[in-house]
């Protein structure tokens, strides 16, 4: 048996994740350099994995397979596809800069007793997220990726709750009280789909008689698995249900910008491009390949919801106060572009949508982080406590603007590759949707320049006078980022050469053919 | 024996005397719960458990009926009676309901599970009865037949049971014993206490002044109020002390009236002699 | 008679007891009332003995009683242990369990 | 030598990468780098240019194929260039006008201590600007569309400590953004009929599908423009961009940027060819900005605003003659070419007056400059003969044949399109002399600025004359140079094609009225501007003056309607999503609270009604048992 390289890569975060958990309390910074060293190490692992993918090769590559609750017939079974390749690429990727921008994040404050130990804690929990998020991607067991799906809220709901932003306005206990209600929300809301999705898991189980991604899908399209419209639906909509509020979608997106506000910048990251990511991978791999005809029947009401998504979460943003929940309503307004490309239905659409994942996760991480080091620096997330910060720090107001342009889709920068592929995909197939969507874009500058020009331009505040430009820590974190932006906006064939086969292979599932060019379409 | 022998209905002896000793052993029950002190209470209990020992006698159990007899009635009621004379025996509970609704839901919760049980019972059909004849003659009676049980098939269990016991007495004393939680007054100190404290001299007895000389009936202080003081101090702690100052003085008021009156009446008299 | 009505009393004592015990506030009549509903088992189980014809009813009976005994001890002197720090021996002044 | 195509994007975008990244040690070197880069890719445009005068006229197209860009089922996109004639004139005239601004900015620059990071801008913009014209399909083209937007709002708010430059910088990008929705949108329309965007295939096929859809590609490529172009509807950016520095008003609003939506129109000819409803709207565009901007310039009093009113409307002129198809493409771009240098000449004076002046931009307190800077006052005066249409200098060649080409529509339309076009030469006359009279002469009306300084007059160095000097040379003697022969209709026919159309009236007769509707406007102008003192204060002036110095309305239309009612939508959606649909989720976690507070109740601690329930729970069970049993 060959080694199990997937495994591997998930395990490999878990015990980095024990091992910085088990440094004494007094050795902090030794904890920061073990986790850097485990995600890196995770890095090259990842970086194997897409190497020794074959974008020409079968669908489900490196596979695993043990059984492991043998009375359920639920099995240990990985495996990635080209779409799980590219988003364990991203999610390997980022770690490392997360959590070298969270350095400091966690560093006790003088008051705490010296047994505390929540810089462990802090990156072992991050470390924890990574394993989970990367088994997940490589997961083809449905039930292993249900409890997967539901064990990383665990990890996530500390970060979230236990290593709050110290930039607030307020008192610290009012500060403690929003975040935890942050971080109770999240979870609550989050189990809630769980919930409702493990009770679609255990109808699947009951309909199909397996949990094996692969099983059901062949049963599935040699026609041994027939499934009621109803029950297929009904089915259909317990998935989709949970992976809408991971992902999240409108009206289900209220979690995230108080979660993404009251977390530290890391951890936002963490949330909205990493592990809300498990969630519209979910309903590419899942939704769309075991429930095909049911997710053909939701597509008109998914796709005005995603439209509603991008316009609303795009006008959210404009009206925002505070600079971490603005990124998250543009966050909601990306995520409705990826469900859009995904439910278009079109070669075009799914493999924009998956670069979008990838793509958002980087432009969101560099936008985010760069935030993060700003309000650190100031200590406060308004928008209105800042001014002028350009002329006292230029390279942190230059990282800034890319990142936001790279939010606003220029092309040149990754994100408009991916944003033109789900805008093009979608025109094919739904005009109208098409142009709604499009109108983000417009929506899109006018919410990161409004951000821009009252932070970084105009008189410098007093405040800000002073204000340290980015440090060496920092500029290794923005300046990658906005290198891997730049790199996969000119030249993303790796990514789509990874992703292509893998979009066709869901277009199978679906049964669903791109229109054909009407002037090819008349000959 | 023939009654315990395989029979659908059991001897006119059996019969009458479970009309009766049943009836009583409701009664019992009834008053167990119903009766206001705890000390009726458990005597009333006692009662319903001889009779029970009595229906286990005639139905074969020869064992389990002296057993009853020997155990709850003998030992188990008697550690209540003993608890109960340590709570206090006079002590009367209020039958005053205090949880709304309460006894409403226990009568109507009683009401169904008694309805509903008897429906069971009734519904089983349970017309034939083999009768212990057989098995009681076994192994040579019915005590040699529990025997043989319980040190055979039941030999864990009753191993168990014995730990379960052991475990229980010491449960009990643990539970009782009062941890001294501070070093233990010296004598110098308990003195020295005394001194300071405003009762040098002995505490007065009870029952000064009054017509009882009971401990819990306090004594009178000059103007006619109780002193506590005169009583013990687990009477007091019980709330078991009898207060009698407005006794004594009705009684002294009612005896000036009735000498009043019996003046009066001879000066009456005296007036009617005149 | 069919020996059946020796069932009948059992459901009756048994139920007598139950409603003794959400009746009483005293927690040693609560207690003998337990030790009703115990008995009453105990002459279902007797009964039930004489039914099948073998004497695993009784032995299970024999149990009950030594159970009950074991109880009683442990509860008495909760009863006990309770009374001395309450000064009171009623179930419903041991009311922390509400929040 | 087909190779060399991607130098020309390369070299400034090398010099932008290296000026924005390489830090402070640059700042001595920065701006010569800039340059340098910007002059290498000029030289390469030149050396291509030299090598495709060497091909056959019908044969000039050279293509540079570098790798395939976005590969997905059923949609490729190339990075490739394509370079023909059209594109060739392009690059010159960005590289050349661009090179020249670059020396310029030397000096302008010069105090600025952010001088290297404005090079880096430069450069960034140039190779936007380039990439966008050399761009062998649309896709691409949008990126170099948007990168040129990119460019002009860190070039517009480039003194970003300026509130005013913040925001013009800000409703630069955004106004331009709605054309990019135009633009992207055309592509997806071409992609889904065509089944490709680039410019071979989908220009070849236009005959293939219908005419409706190739008008709505034709309308989005129009929005595409108007945003990029600044023209009615999306004008209202260009005016509030001249806060950028001078140079930059120069080059971008002048020369070059503004003409990337002419290019589009142009470029895809084909398809408005086939769609005159397009065309149509083409050419009512072209002709209202072209009056819209000319009074605008009539009434502003800030130089460079007058300046940027006269782009605009110059800029109508072009769009204009390509809404007017094979007639007027090769005018369009004529006029583009010679409208590049003598705009950018009049941009670089006007800079350079500012120069003198304490960077005063008030034409009431300018006057009688013409002793004081006497090289600025020929060269701008030679721009400003050239842009009047002044005979035998650039723009009466270029102007010309697009107003003859306007009557040459035929029929209503024609005759309306002439005589808008015929107008707007008078209004243009009337509106430039008028800057040249408050300038350089009169009286002295100086000021001293904010901080009480006397402005002192000067000329400027000499890296600031030189490539005015030479521009000034391009707006005397381009347009004679392209028109004598037919020089330009010929080195573009092939891209183009061209069509003489069918005049009503004769050549003659038109030069004959422009002439006289071109010294009616000099002269009124005089009268007005030349014979009488001009007030420091502006008077209040006419109804028509007012809305003209506010751009005819237009931003209080936009404030009101969209900024205020944008405002007043996010605010009341951000209270919708606060207390509706967060309610909805913070109102169900409450029920639960509540309900859970109701049972809690239940829970009393008594354990005698806990008793009760387990008692009523046995009760229960037994029932259920018995009803199962009895069924």
């Amino acid at each position: 048996m060959s080694f199990p390289l997937l495994t591997a890569t998930a395990a490999l975060p878990a015990i980095g994740a024990i091992a910085t958990a088990a440094v004494p309390a007094a050795r902090r910074t030794a904890a920061k350099w073990l986790a850097l060293l485990f995600s890196l190490a995770t890095l090259v692992l990842a970086g194997l994995v897409f190497v020794r993918f074959e974008p020409g090769g079968d669908r489900y590559q490196l596979t695993e397979s043990h059984a492991w609750i043998a009375e359920f017939g639920v099995r240990y079974e990985l495996g990635v596809d080209g779409i799980g390749v590219a988003l364990l690429a991203l999610t390997a990727l980022l770690i490392p800069f997360v959590i070298l921008a969270g350095w400091h994040d966690a560093d006790p404050l003088e008051t705490k007793s010296s047994r505390w130990r929540p810089t462990q804690g802090f990156f072992a929990l991050i470390l924890m997220v990574e394993a989970m998020v990367i088994l997940s991607f490589e997961a083809t067991d449905v039930f292993l990726f249900y409890i997967l799906f539901e064990a990383m809220l665990i990890p996530m709901y500390f970060l979230i709750g236990g290593f709050g932003d110290r930039a607030h306005s307020g008192s610290d206990e009012n500060a403690a009280a929003q975040r935890s209600y942050a971080a109770v929300k999240f979870l609550l809301y989050n189990l809630a789909g769980g919930l409702i999705m493990l009770a679609a898991v255990i109808g699947l189980y009951v309909v199909a008689g397996s949990f094996s991604l692969a099983e059901i899908a062949e049963a599935r399209a040699n026609g041994s698995l027939e499934m009621a419209t109803g029950t297929e639906r009904w089915l259909f909509l317990g998935f989709f249900f949970a992976f809408a509020i991971k992902a999240p979608l409108w009206p289900l997106h209220t979690w995230l910008p108080n979660a993404m506000g009251e977390a530290t910048a890391p951890v936002a990251v963490l949330i909205t491009a990493i592990v809300d990511k498990v969630g519209t991978f979910a309903m590419l791999r899942f939704c769309l390949q075991l429930f095909p005809e049911a997710s053909k029947w939701a597509t008109p009401v998914i796709i005005v919801l995603a439209l509603i998504s991008i316009v609303y979460g795009a006008l959210l943003a404009v009206g925002q106060r505070d600079i971490k929940r603005l990124i998250a309503y543009a966050s909601i307004s990306h995520f409705g572009f990826i469900v859009l490309g995904i439910f278009a239905m079109t070669s075009q659409g799914q493999s924009g949508a998956t670069l979008y994942m990838v793509n958002h996760g980087i432009s969101t991480a560099a936008l985010m982080l760069v935030a993060g080091f700003l309000i650190t620096r100031r200590g406060s997330r308004l928008i209105a406590d800042y001014g002028g910060v350009q002329k006292v720090a230029p390279v942190l107001a230059g990282t800034f603007l890319i990142g936001g342009l790279a939010t606003l889709s220029l092309p040149g920068l990754a994100p408009f590759v991916s944003e033109f592929l789900v805008l093009v995909g979608t025109f094919s197939v739904y005009p109208a949707a098409g142009v709604i969507a499009t109108s983000g874009i417009v929506l899109a500058a006018l919410y990161v320049l409004v951000l821009y020009q009252r932070t970084m331009t105009g008189p410098v505040k007093a405040e800000v006078r002073g204000m340290p430009d980015l440090r060496v820590r920092e500029l290794a974190v923005a300046l990658p980022l906005i290198a891997v932006l730049i790199g996969l906006g000119v030249y993303p064939k790796p990514l789509t050469e990874v992703v292509n086969p893998a979009v066709k292979h869901t277009m199978q599932d679906v049964q669903k053919q791109d229109p054909q060019p009407e002037v090819e379409a008349a000959k | 024996m023939t009654g315990l022998a395989a029979a659908a209905t059991t001897s006119t002896g059996e019969a009458v005397q479970f009309w009766i000793l049943g009836t009583v052993a409701v009664i019992g029950a009834l008053s167990t719960v119903l009766l206001k002190r705890a000390v009726h209470s458990a005597l009333s209990l006692a009662g319903t458990m001889i009779i029970l020992a009595v229906f286990y006698l005639a139905n074969g159990a020869y064992f389990l009926g002296v057993v009853q007899v020997v155990v709850y009635t003998g030992a188990i009621m008697m550690l209540f009676l003993f608890v109960v004379m340590l709570v206090g025996v006079t002590a009367a509970d209020s039958l005053k309901e205090t949880l709304k609704g309460q006894r409403w839901l226990a009568l109507g919760c009683g009401l169904g599970f008694g309805i509903l049980l008897a429906a069971g019972i009734g519904s089983a059909s349970l017309n034939n009865f083999n009768g212990l004849g057989a098995a009681n003659a076994a192994h040579g009676g019915n005590v040699e037949g529990l025997a043989n049980l319980i040190f055979t098939k039941y030999v864990f269990a009753f191993e168990i049971t014995g730990a379960l016991l052991i475990t229980a007495t010491v449960g009990a004393m643990v539970l009782t014993h009062r941890e001294r939680t501070e070093r233990a007054k010296t004598q110098r100190e308990m003195s020295e206490e005394r001194v300071r404290s405003s009762h040098l001299p002995p505490l007065p007895a009870p029952g000064v002044y009054a017509r009882h000389n009971a401990v819990d009936i306090a004594g009178l202080l000059p103007d006619g109020t109780p002193s506590e003081l005169t009583v013990m101090q687990t009477l007091r702690r019980r709330g078991q002390m009898r207060d009698v100052s407005n006794e004594a003085l009705a009684d002294l008021k009612a005896l000036e009236q009735r000498s009043e009156a019996r003046l009066g009446r001879d000066n009456d008299e005296e007036e009617v002699a005149k | 008679m069919n020996p059946v009505n020796y069932l009948y009393l059992a459901a009756l004592l048994f139920t007598i007891g139950a409603s003794g015990v959400l009746v009483r506030r005293n927690a040693i009549v609560v207690f003998m009332c337990v030790e009703l509903m115990l008995n009453a088992c105990n002459l279902a189980l007797v009964t039930f003995s004489r039914m099948h014809g073998n004497l695993d009813g009784q032995i299970v009976a024999f149990f009950t009683m030594v159970v009950a005994a074991a109880e009683v001890v442990v509860g008495l002197a909760i009863i006990v242990s309770l009374f001395r720090s309450r000064h009171s021996a009623s179930v419903d002044d041991a009311s922390l369990m509400k929040l | 030598m087909e190779n060399l195509i991607a130098l020309l994007v390369a070299a400034p975008l090398l010099g932008a990468a290296v000026l924005l990244c390489g830090g402070r040690r640059l700042d001595r070197a920065g701006h010569w780098i800039g340059t340098l880069l910007a002059a290498a890719s000029f030289v390469v445009g030149v050396v291509l240019f030299s090598a495709m005068l060497g091909y056959e006229a019908e044969a000039r197209t050279m293509r540079q194929h570098l790798f395939s860009w976005i590969p997905v089922e059923g949609f490729q996109a190339d990075i490739a260039f394509q370079l023909d004639q059209l594109s060739m004139t392009f690059v010159l005239l960005i590289t050349g006008v661009g090179t020249l601004i670059h020396i310029y900015s030397i000096g302008y620059m010069e105090h600025d201590e952010r001088r290297r990071r404005f090079f880096g801008y430069l450069n960034l913009f140039l190779a936007a600007m380039l990439l966008l014209v050399i761009a062998d399909n649309y896709l691409l083209l949008y990126v170099g569309w948007e990168g040129v937007g990119l460019a002009s709002y860190l070039l517009i708010g480039f003194w970003q400590h300026k509130p005013s430059a913040a925001t013009a910088a800000k409703k630069a990008f955004l106004v331009n953004r709605v054309g990019d929705m135009g633009l992207s949108v055309a592509i997806m329309l071409m992609f889904t009929t065509f089944g490709t965007f680039a410019f071979g295939p989908v220009l070849s096929a236009t005959g293939e599908t219908s005419e409706g859809k190739l008008t709505a590609i034709g309308l989005m490529l129009l929005l595409a423009a108007c945003g990029k172009s600044a023209q009615v509807p999306l004008q209202s950016w260009l005016g509030d961009a001249m806060e950028g520095p001078t140079p930059v008003s120069a080059l971008i609003h002048a020369a070059t940027m503004v003409t990337a939506g002419v290019y589009l129109i142009v470029r895809s000819g084909a398809i408005f060819d086939a769609a005159p409803d397009a065309q149509l709207a083409v050419v009512v565009v072209g002709a209202v900005t072209l009056l819209f901007g000319a009074i605008v310039g009539c009434a502003k009093d800030d130089i460079k605003k007058a300046l940027a009113g006269s782009t605009m409307s110059q800029i109508g002129y072009m769009i204009l003659a390509a809404g007017l198809g094979p007639i007027g493409y090769v005018f369009a771009i004529m006029h583009l070419v010679t409208h590049g240098f003598f705009k950018a000449g009049l941009f670089l004076g006007a800079g350079s007056v500012m120069h003198g002046m304490n960077d005063e931009v008030d034409m009431r307190k300018y006057g009688g400059l013409r002793k004081y800077m006497p090289v600025t006052f020929v060269t701008f005066g030679l721009g400003y003969l050239a842009i009047i249409g002044f005979p035998g200098l650039s723009g009466f060649f270029s102007k010309d044949k697009i107003i003859e080409a306007a009557f040459a529509k035929g029929g209503t339309e024609g005759w309306i399109l002439g005589s808008v076009a015929l107008l707007g030469a008078g209004i243009t006359a009337f509106y430039m002399t008028r800057v040249m009279l408050m300038t350089f002469f009169g009286e002295k009306r100086w000021q001293p600025d904010a901080e009480g300084r006397e402005p002192h007059p000067h000329e400027s160095p000499k890296s600031m004359t030189i490539p005015m000097i030479v521009l000034a040379f391009g707006s005397v003697f381009a347009g004679g140079f392209f028109a004598i022969g037919d020089r330009f209709t010929h080195w573009l026919e092939p891209v183009t094609r061209y069509d003489h159309g069918h005049a009503p009236v004769s050549a003659a007769t038109v030069t004959g009225a422009t002439m006289v509707v071109l010294l009616a406007g000099a002269a009124l102008a005089w009268a007005m501007y030349g014979r009488r003192p001009i007030p420091v204060v502006a008077p209040r002036g006419s109804l028509l003056t007012r809305a003209a110095r506010r751009d005819l309305l237009q931003d209080d239309f936009n404030h009101v309607v969209l900024v205020r009612g944008g405002e007043h939508l996010t605010r009341s959606l951000v209270y919708v999503d606060h207390s509706l649909v967060d309610g909805v989720v913070n109102g169900t976690a409450a029920s639960f609270g509540g309900l859970s507070g109701r049972l809690r109740k239940l829970q009393n601690g008594y354990a005698r009604t806990y008793a009760v329930s387990m008692f009523g729970g046995t009760a229960v069970l037994i029932a259920a048992t018995l009803l199962m049993r009895a069924v």
